[in-house]
């Protein structure tokens, strides 16, 4: 049972002087469930397959399904953590309130314990009052994230999501991810430039080439649901898979699956 | 306003505009004879601009209100800039310009025809003062919007306060600003009809409107007028317009609006 | 002066005997209406130009623009209906000379109309209606006030409501106002459009034969009117050659319709008032009464003052 | 910097203006220089405004006006923000409505008497020409707001799939105020300049009427002593409209000090 | 001979419901030509340090030394990577634009000539006649150290310059920076959140506490001023000085220098 599936799907962004296509021919799938975590090289277009995937643009080619049904505008059930967190916020909204900003078929109580919930779970309990721009730059991109988690999509984009933390929050928010994903069955995919990354967490790594984006590899990851920092990343095969993922993206020709 | 970009969606709605005043004007909803109705305003209009006078007259009141705007905004951009970025000129001036703003340009005419008399010096005056305030607010209010990342960004790599102005503030305004000047464009046109409307001495197109309604109901050269403002207006600011898509092209919305 | 007529040296016209003008070009504030039809005759005459004069027409928007832009120099003359300057001279603004007489009332020519329908059907219907008129302290509503003063009406309970006489007609069709006082040539147009109907003459009674408007200049030390005698005199000549002529229906006709943008066939049914053909102290004295009458001007002003020592035809 | 230095600063302009305007008066006075008449000095205009705006005339045509004013401002406001949202957001209704507002908004209100009379009648105009004329500010200045909302808050407002209500009220006005609050302020003295004009038609009281009457009738202090009611009246509505625009963009970086510091180069 | 000199720096934003101290009684020096990684905790402060720095925040407490001169304004020969790129550039500017924006005292050719040498130094050859936001999240960072590479600082601070481009750019991206650092010994000051990247890349590393930030250590980092991703990586120096900064991070109490 695919949840995702996207096919031949392509896009071109036109300008003025010329244009430039962004990713092209892209085919893959996504269970129910499944995190798979999408490398590439900067620019490749990895953001720009997020936005076709949430119907934010409409693809040049190709069409991208969810539960089989064509995707024709913004899919419900959905949420995104924007690679540009800063911007993604609402100035004029506290903390609190950007993240409970979605919420709004629920009660108002039952906002507010969701809010209070996702913010202690990205450890910004204290941070509820202040507005964005009274935060640090990780603090940011944790309140994107808690909005994000506050809303329980089915299905969660996330582009770039811990780059703007430190390495101690980061590994929390990562296993933070898993075991939300574990316990509401979340479909996940997820952008990093962090190929440790992207092993550590994914169940599958989507491996793109460089723009136009094409699909270069799909990884399975047999890691297991439950992981954990220091045993996971300790171990064998997430060392070799590593190697691969790194390998594939500089081009080496490595063909899996 | 802008992006009306298929030119018969924006004809639609001139043209219904237009078909109501018809119909309102041909059946008894309006006197009739009184707001007469376009079929006969627009050849009216037509016929006039034939006039070398008439056109003699629309020239002068065009004339006098660009010179006005190109005025209004080399004195409300600089001052609008300072204003917006040093807070105890910005509080020390303020008082003065909220007692100034209020007070209606046609409540001068008087004093500014005895102070400069009837020619062009007088409405061109009254239309500075009344097409300064928008483009110096909109240039005060865009400045408090620039991001100040940008501040930081340009003062970090050693930008003085002159530059920040030139190169960030201004830029960044700009397209505010644009806007400011299109609003303060119809202010302009308005106070320069009104006062060779109120006054006279000059000729324009207000002259040639306040002689055709004194001798009786010449309404269809008096609506016509009217109309011819309205669509020197829509011309003005379609250039105006045009010009901010050109310089403006950054600033485009990327996303599509619904 | 470099403007001065030192440098009009063809001409001292038909009437040389007044000696030379000392300002051949004279700039003249007018309204576009009946009241200076004579005028523009006397330009398009060429009268004026007989007398050595380069008449410059300059058009107001109303009498107080035509008389700020006398005080302010821009013109050398005015054209204004008379309350105007006798205010501002009673205050002291200035000292306004009158340099002529333009129009006296006759029947017809500053009435009080209603719609058909209207409450308002004569004299003593007025007080508590609204009746329009173009402001307060003019012409229209000292001389209504006047006539029903006489008749013992109570004026003071009129409504008056300011408005243009373009905006009178619709508005009395609409019910707005109960009626409007107006002066030709509106008084044929209110009757054409909306078949509007005489409740009573303006100029009737007290106010019968009222001088209307003039034409007035700036009296004092350096002033147009002080410095140059021999151009009023020049310019009152021109003028007077072409009021005279206005007895001539046909001569004045064809000036409504190019000047005062009145159309033909109304210009032809227009009640032509009386163009004074002389400048009388006294007639105009009675202006200046009719305003203190009725408080607008405080304490007595001698018109007399104000006619220019070198008038030819007192 | 306390309070008292800030409120010198406020007003030591205003002040130095007021006294050399009364002195060249004064002295234009003393010297008996032509049109001094037109121009009394401030002292004079003072006393006169005292007994002028305290006496039946307050109730007569001082509070008329007024309220003529604000509820014209307050209506024109609410069209502009309700259209500005509409014509900024929708490329449809611009398409539709722009040209017409453009023309419109072209037409002085002089000259758009006509209609106003044809539609409403000379004694009842007042109130639509204020409306009409102060709506422009706030809807082209709501426009340019709405259509500048950051690209990224619009994709994650549709992300969310926030209902319309949100969406204009959540997302787009929020983003617009600054601009919008621009507006306003224009707005209001436009309002109360149309109060001037308006009332010199039909009316039979207001402050307008007022002024006008005063300078046909050669009364040029109590012509001033309007002028001056007119700005004072501005410079009041204005602060009020600044407290209230102060409280709804208290979220705005620019009310910290530091960024204040970094505004002036600090 | 110190560049820089840090001396009981302390910062608190004062905002209507209440203050928050970010840094407090900091005190470290940076000589001529070093390049020392800042690392802590997100919102611990590191981007306060960076700004007082470079004299746009006045400090509360303390004083920031450059050249033995007390900072009191923007210092002359700085330039910042923000850590908000993206709206650190100028969005009316197309890239090369942004990138000459600070060399305004060069003529035109030479102005040209650095942006061109600098846009190629990051890999964005191709994208300077475009505006920002046509660019993806990584190319607007490198553009952004692209405009401060051109300007040749005596001063670089950088704030997570590398923290939204992928894993070889990012490689890439280190080196050219350690290359810039020996050619023009320019002193650098960057923070990172990557570990690994802060001890590749300093002759020092700043450990950070949390919030509010002090100085928890400031360690040596005796790897030699040539370095090369794949030996240096692999050295023993090299994983033991990582452990010893991650311990520190994590609070465990060691002592050095
Ligand atoms: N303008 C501001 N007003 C009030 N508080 C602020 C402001 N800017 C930052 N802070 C607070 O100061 C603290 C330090 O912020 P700073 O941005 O320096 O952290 P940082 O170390 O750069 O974090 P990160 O790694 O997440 O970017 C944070 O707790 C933040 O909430
Ligand atoms: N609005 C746009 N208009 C034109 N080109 C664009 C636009 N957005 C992105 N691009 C181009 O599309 C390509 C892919 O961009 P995208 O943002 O998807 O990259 P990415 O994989 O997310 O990169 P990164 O890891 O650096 O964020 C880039 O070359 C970029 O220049
Ligand atoms: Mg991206
Ligand atoms: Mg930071």
């Amino acid at each position: 049972m695919n949840m995702l599936e996207v096919d031949g799907l392509g896009h071109t962004y036109k300008g003025k002087d010329g244009s430039h296509t962004a990713i092209d021919g892209l085919d893959f799938t996504v269970g129910a469930g499944e995190l798979v975590c999408v490398v590439g090289p900067s620019g490749c277009g990895k953001s720009t397959l997020l936005r076709t995937i949430a119907g934010l643009i409409r693809p040049s080619r190709g069409t991208v399904s969810l539960h089989g049904n064509k995707v024709d505008g913004v899919p419900s059930d959905l949420a995104v953590v924007f690679q540009d967190y800063s911007r993604s916020l609402f100035p004029w909204l506290s903390v609190t309130r950007n993240v409970e900003f979605p919420l709004r078929t629920l009660s108002r109580t039952e906002r507010e314990a969701r809010a209070v919930e996702a913010l202690a779970a990205v450890g910004l309990s204290t941070a509820g009052k202040k507005y964005p721009w009274q935060l640090s730059g990780g603090m940011q991109q944790r309140v994107a994230i808690a909005r994000a988690l506050a809303y329980r999509p089915s299905l969660l984009l996330m582009d770039e999501p811990f780059a703007s933390v430190d390495a101690q929050t980061r590994f929390e928010l990562e296993d933070l991810l898993l075991r939300i994903r574990r316990e509401q069955d979340t479909t996940v995919l997820l952008v990093t430039h962090d190929i440790d990354e992207s092993v550590y967490l994914g169940d599958r790594v989507l491996v793109l080439s460089k723009s136009p984006a094409t699909v270069v590899a799909h990884l399975d990851v047999p890691l297991g649901p439950v992981r954990d920092q220091i045993t996971t990343r300790a171990s064998d095969d997430f060392v070799e898979l590593r190697a691969k993922v790194a390998g594939l993206l500089q081009g080496a020709p490595v063909t899996v699956r | 306003m802008s992006g009306a970009p298929r030119v018969p969606a924006s004809l639609v709605g001139l043209v219904g505009f237009f078909a109501i005043w018809e119909v309102a004007s041909r059946t008894d909803l309006v006197p009739g004879y009184y707001l007469r109705p376009p079929s006969v305003v627009l050849p009216t209009m037509v016929t006039l601009l034939g006039d070398p006078e008439f056109v003699r007259a629309v020239v002068a009141t065009l004339a006098a209100t660009l010179l006005a705007l190109v005025i209004a905004v080399l004195i409300a951009v600089p001052a609008g800039l300072v204003l917006g970025s040093v807070p105890p000129v910005r509080r020390a001036v303020m008082t003065l310009v909220e007692f100034l703003r209020p007070i209606p340009s046609v409540a001068l005419i008087p004093l500014a025809l005895l102070t400069f008399g009837t020619g062009p010096d007088t409405k061109i005056t009254l239309a500075v003062y009344g097409a300064l305030w928008p483009i110096l607010f909109n240039t005060m209010y865009a400045l408090d919007e620039v991001d100040p990342l940008h501040v930081e960004t340009a003062r970090a790599f050693g930008t003085g306060r002159l530059g920040l102005l030139g190169r960030v503030a201004l830029p960044s305004a700009a397209p505010f600003v644009l806007t400011g000047v299109r609003l303060s464009f119809a202010i302009a046109l308005a106070v320069v009809i009104s006062t060779e409307l109120f006054s006279g001495g000059t000729i324009g197109l207000g002259q040639v409107v306040n002689v055709a309604s004194g001798g009786g109901l010449n309404m269809d050269t008096v609506l016509a007028g009217t109309v011819l403002a309205g669509l020197i207006g829509y011309g003005a600011n379609a250039g105006l317009e045009l010009l901010h898509r050109k310089a403006f092209a950054w600033s485009q919305p990327k996303v599509g609006a619904e | 002066g470099l403007l001065g007529g030192d440098d009009n040296t063809t001409s001292s016209g038909s009437t040389g005997s007044a000696g030379a003008v000392e300002k051949a070009k004279v700039k003249v504030g007018v309204l576009p209406v009946v009241d200076v039809a004579p005028f523009y005759r006397a330009i398009e005459q060429g009268y004026f130009r007989d007398q050595g004069l380069d008449v410059e027409p300059v058009v107001m928007a109303s009498g107080a623009a035509s008389i700020n832009a006398v005080l302010s120099g821009d013109v050398d003359i005015a054209f204004s209906s008379y309350p105007a300057p006798l205010l501002a001279q009673s205050k002291k603004v200035a000292e306004f000379k009158i340099v002529a007489d333009a129009l006296t009332a006759k029947p017809g020519h500053i009435v009080v109309v209603a719609p058909p329908n209207s409450p308002l059907k004569k004299p003593t219907d007025a007080p508590g209606k609204k009746i329009a008129i173009t402001a307060r302290n003019t012409m229209t509503d000292l001389a209504p006030m006047s006539v029903l003063k006489t008749q013992g009406v109570d004026y003071t309970q009129v409504e008056w409501r300011e408005m243009t006489f373009a905006e009178m007609i619709p508005a009395m069709e609409r019910g707005e106002v109960d009626g409007a006082v107006v002066v030709e040539p509106w008084v044929t147009t209110a009757m054409k459009k909306i078949g509007a109907v005489p409740v009573f003459d303006g100029a009737s009674g007290p106010t019968a034969e009222m001088p209307m408007s003039g034409y007035v200049a700036i009296g004092g030390t350096g002033k147009f009117a002080s410095t140059s005698p021999n151009t009023i005199a020049a310019f009152q000549r021109g003028l007077a050659k072409a009021q005279a002529e206005a007895t001539d229906r046909t001569k004045v006709e064809p000036m409504f319709v190019k000047y005062a943008k009145i159309d033909q066939q109304t210009a032809q049914l227009v009640t032509i008032a009386t163009y004074s053909t002389s400048l009388e102290a006294n007639r105009i004295q009675r202006v200046a009464n009719l305003m203190q009458e009725f408080g607008v001007i405080k304490g007595n002003l001698d018109v007399a003052s104000m006619i220019p020592s070198s008038t030819s035809n007192k | 910097m306390n309070r008292v230095t800030r409120t010198a600063q406020r007003w030591v302009v205003f002040a130095v203006a007021v006294g050399l305007w009364e002195l060249v008066t004064q002295l234009a006075k003393a010297a008996e220089a032509e049109k001094s008449f037109f121009f009394p000095p401030p002292s004079e205009i003072a006393l006169t405004a005292k007994d002028l705006w305290f006496s039946s005339a307050f109730g007569d045509h001082i509070v008329p006006g007024i309220s003529r004013m604000l509820g014209g401002w307050a209506l024109a406001g609410v069209i502009g923000i309700a259209l500005g949202i509409l014509l900024g957001r929708s490329r449809r209704a611009m398409a539709y409505l722009g040209a017409v507002f453009n023309f419109l908004r072209s037409i002085p209100p002089p000259l758009l008497v006509p209609f106003f009379v044809a539609a409403v009648g000379p004694t009842n105009m007042q109130f639509p020409t204020i409306v009409f004329g102060a709506i422009w500010p706030v809807l082209l200045n709501t426009v340019d707001g709405a259509r500048g909302v950051d690209a990224t808050k619009v994709e994650t407002a549709r992300v969310f799939r926030l209902s319309r209500a949100q969406w204009t009220f959540g997302v787009v006005l929020p983003s617009a105020l600054p601009k919008v609050f621009a507006g306003l302020r224009l707005s209001l003295s436009i309002a109360l300049i149309l109060m001037v004009i308006s009332e010199l038609i039909g009316s039979a009281n207001g402050i307008g009427n007022q002024l006008v009457r005063a300078q046909r009738d050669y009364e040029p202090t109590a012509m001033w002593a309007w002028i001056v009611l007119l700005g004072v009246l501005g410079y009041l509505f204005n602060t009020l409209l600044l407290v209230l625009e102060r409280r709804a963009l208290a979220w705005q970086p620019r009310h910290s000090l530091e960024t204040q510091a970094l505004a002036t180069g600090g």
